[in-house]
């Protein structure tokens, strides 16, 4: 029977909503229409994004900030106007709290330079978890290694969760920052972020939580939950590629030392010598990405419009799914927790098949698009004892359907890869 | 999809059920291991060399996918018997060739783990009763 | 008269090649058509680069890299197909010394922070000029005051080209790099890159060029100049925003550390250390700009299709039309040498009317779009004794007539500022 | 263009020509310049604040685009002889009120630098005989 006849269907979105989706009706293989969950790495854009971007160029376009002719002045406001649609999102005081950056990575790596180049004494301690993606652990090693502080990981249970009696333990009051994603890539573990923060706050840490995986998938209150910095992508939420955020608390940012040195990040130059400019400047040296910023705040248009609780419970819908029939699977083993600690992905990897084998095969013959490999958590996988894994990560516009043909593909690629006593034809008697 | 482009042809399965030499080689002269860091796939392989530079025997240990494992077992079939000479020239097209089904970049990685190794544990000689 | 009747037509680009941008066929003023000439500060797109970018996002888009299934082969395919067009494009020998950055500016920092980190020495010199845009001041003030290494600055001459014989005097053996703009953004000198390379290798030094300005408008050869770095971004060639390009010598990228870490730039990682990718991945932490990137392939494949040569030339008689024109108006300055020295642009200021005031009736009376500012070069304003410049920057898309409404304009604002004695009407008695 | 849009309307050109109180005040007790370093603007103010609080008089220099020095004008000729208190009622859309033509975010900043100089000034005293 198929599995996604059994679900709640008030809990879910409309499936017209993949019609706003050029790519989603594509085959990729001949009678096949795209079946995409490969949205943790990225996702698809819809019509009204594409057409943001287009319109930009063919409209409004022209450099940002100082210019006087009215080309200059709309990109201007339109670029002002996508900052203050992302500070609404996140729920920031204010607008010159978001910086926009070409990325999640790149926002950590200010904040690790910035602040942690800035704060960061020897013996101080930056405590991280061991679930973090490579983008919120890199940056902090590097810092570590140039200013002599130290890098503690908080372990997770056995299940897959935070393990939040380990976290209580390594907080101290050497800890100087907490750097924790609000959702795993790879566990797809909600991790407690309000517990962090005023735990964190109680001993005198910030905190910067890695959203990549939640603001484009749930609520985010960055005043209710005290998150002093705040990192995702636009690509993971609809928008464009090549723009990210960093929202900081104001009184943060501003005592921060610049990070990239060039236009607009200025108030005076001399030849020896600059003045930084006033937030949100300081932190976007050089021409901003105007248009991508552009298209992800029609990307938060969109998203505002379907509303991000209702995201959020029609993932959660697909994911029960999904788990309850990987759970039968003998031989399979699913990463992280039960459903209802977890966000709309799920990883598994399999006794005697490789993940490879299961992203080919899913790929090449159902057109069923999953990620395979170690999902940038090296440290996660090696301390599961797993060199890789297969990803299968939703979307609001993926429908229980589409669940059905991973588990259907997923079945195939069991037997297909099922030892059959095979034997090579021999070239060599020995 | 036609049958002669299926990544998992036949052929490649059987190797990969039934590899050539999947094992270790007690009288190895020569050894190398690398892995494949963004899947995670392992391969060893393990040579006998003599003086004159024929590769009498060799084995591979290894983890990872069909196309990473029955590579290894077709490169080692392949290479059993012949010269170092031989494997100079044997270039990363004629493993692909070797390989068969044809290889998007990615997959291509994989299948070329051991060539890769193989080209290097020629020249990695094992120290007396020590390890490469 | 009209000066663009006087011109030679048989230097000039077709003026249909305007039907490709959308944009220039708008109205900014009602029955004025858009006459863009702030090309230095960002170019337009032609339909070629926008649908571009709309067809990755509807038919080809995942993100890059370790992906299996088809989206992600196809966007990884395309986002390598562009880094080899931008080899090409500069005459670099491998593709892999070519890494997408945001922006310009951005590719300056990574060679501050990443080369200059690791090689600069308290005593060491870099070698800078007065006429370099903030983007290539800051980052090496920044680097300097971390290093201890020291800030020389090429003085310009009379006529506002490199004074060379200065340049001779401050090469030295402390000299570890020189930092020098292709083109002024200001001054529109063109720097002669091939002269400083040999003198600065005989030197024992590194030379980057900031060639922002010059990609985009004139044949570059990073081989046959030897130039060590270079940098520059696609959004002043036609190319999206949120793109830039680095590029280095392999042998100098691949003994550099790392700069941003992250997803990507990693070979192996474990919680406490990593170890970097090869390039060009190692310089690339985090997902990377996608589309803005195989936007950029298909700007490259337009202005190829031109051929820089004959925009180079194109862009030789609109300078050379402004030139002569502006050299008669009483009380204007022209900034910088004369036509033959130059690129595509010309600044000015004038005795007694501010900047402003030229861009702002330029654009609402007579739809032209120029700039008015320091354009980021604070110091060479300082250094000229202004405070601010109007400046008209070409692209192959204009025409002599766009010129024709430039100088129209600049009479009007002449007359509507010169001194009438106005007087205000009486508040006070005082 | 409608006139009553035009950014240089004629009270804005009669005032940049001739201009309220331009110049220095011998007797000021307070003072302060600022510029705005993204178009070099520059506009210094000084200022006689009586005990009461009364701007009993105050003059202008500067250098920049005419919205920047006419505006300065008029708002010198505005709060001439008024109070701290009605300069503190006086906000940024007061001015921009006060100058007329609407004004587009680029060029509001060119606008206001005087009322931020002014607003600034009243809390700058001067030293005794000295300089702010
Ligand atoms: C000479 C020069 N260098 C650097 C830059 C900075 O480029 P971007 O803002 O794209 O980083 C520019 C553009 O403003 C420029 O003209
Ligand atoms: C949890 C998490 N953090 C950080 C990142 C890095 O994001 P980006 O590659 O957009 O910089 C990702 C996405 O891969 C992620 O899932």
């Amino acid at each position: 029977m198929s599995a996604a006849k059994t679900v709640d269907q008030s809990a879910l979105l409309p499936e017209s909503l993949r019609d706003d989706f050029p790519i989603l009706s594509r085959d990729i293989l001949e009678g096949h229409p795209l079946v995409f969950l490969d949205n943790a790495a990225s996702t698809q854009r819809p019509r009204q994004v594409i057409d943001a971007i287009s319109n930009v160029y063919e409209h409004d376009y022209a450099n940002v900030h100082r210019g006087i002719h009215t080309l200059s002045e709309r990109s201007t406001e339109l670029y002002e106007l996508a900052r203050e649609k992302v500070r609404a999102f996140v729920g920031a005081k204010h607008a010159r709290e978001v910086i926009f950056t070409p990325g999640t990575t790149a926002s950590i790596n200010l904040v690790a330079r910035s602040w942690g180049g800035a704060n960061l004494q020897p013996g101080d301690e930056i405590l991280t978890t061991v679930m973090e993606h490579h983008s919120n652990l890199v940056p902090w090693q590097q810092i570590a290694a140039e200013t002599g502080a130290v890098l503690r990981h908080v372990p997770i249970t056995e299940d897959g969760r935070l393990d939040m009696a380990a976290f209580d333990q390594l907080l101290s009051e050497r800890t100087k920052l907490v750097a924790v994603c609000s959702i795993s890539n790879t566990l797809g573990t909600i991790n407690p972020i309000d517990e962090i923060t005023s735990k964190a706050h109680a001993a005198g840490a910030l905190v910067l939580v890695d959203a990549a995986q939640s603001v484009p998938h749930m609520p985010v209150d960055v005043l209710k939950s005290d998150v002093d910095f705040l990192a995702f992508s636009g690509h993971k939420m609809l928008g464009p590629s090549g723009v990210g955020i960093l929202y900081g608390k104001e009184s943060l940012l501003d005592a921060m030392p610049p990070f990239l040195g060039g236009g607009s990040m200025i108030n005076e130059v001399r030849l020896d010598s600059f003045t930084p400019a006033e937030l949100p400047a300081k932190f976007e040296a050089g021409t901003p990405p105007i248009a991508p910023a552009i298209g992800m705040s029609a990307a938060i248009d969109y998203l505002n419009h379907i509303g991000l609780e209702a995201i959020h419970r029609h993932e959660q819908v697909l994911t029960q799914l999904a788990y309850d029939a990987l759970s039968q699977i003998e031989g399979l083993r699913i990463l992280g927790p039960a459903p209802k600690h977890r966000a709309g992905l799920v990883s598994f990897a399999f006794e005697r098949i490789h993940a490879h084998e299961f992203a080919q095969v899913l790929n090449d013959q159902f057109g069923v698009a999953v990620r395979a490999g170690h999902h940038c958590t090296q440290p996660l996988h090696a301390l599961l004892g797993i060199s890789a894994s297969t990803r299968a990560s939703f979307y609001f516009y993926n429908q229980p359907e589409n669940v059905d043909c991973l588990l259907e593909g997923i079945s195939a690629v069991q037997s297909m890869f099922a030892p059959q006593g095979r034997r090579r034809r021999r070239k060599h008697n020995s | 999809m036609p049958s002669e482009e299926e990544l998992y042809q036949e052929h490649v399965l059987d190797h990969y059920e039934d590899p050539f030499h999947r094992g270790t080689l007690e009288s190895a002269t020569h050894a190398h291991e690398d892995k494949n860091p963004l899947c995670g796939d392992v391969v060893r392989i393990e040579l006998k060399l003599n003086d004159e530079g024929k590769i009498e025997n060799l084995y591979f240990t290894g983890d990872g996918c069909v196309i990473s494992q029955a590579s290894a077992s077709m490169l080692l079939e392949e290479l059993y018997g012949k010269t170092v000479d031989d494997l100079k020239d044997f270039s990363a097209a004629d493993m692909l060739t070797l390989y068969g089904p044809r290889l998007t970049p990615n997959r291509q990685k994989c299948c070329l783990l051991s060539w890769k190794v193989l080209q290097s544990a020629v020249h990695s000689p094992l120290a007396e009763g020590g390890e490469s």
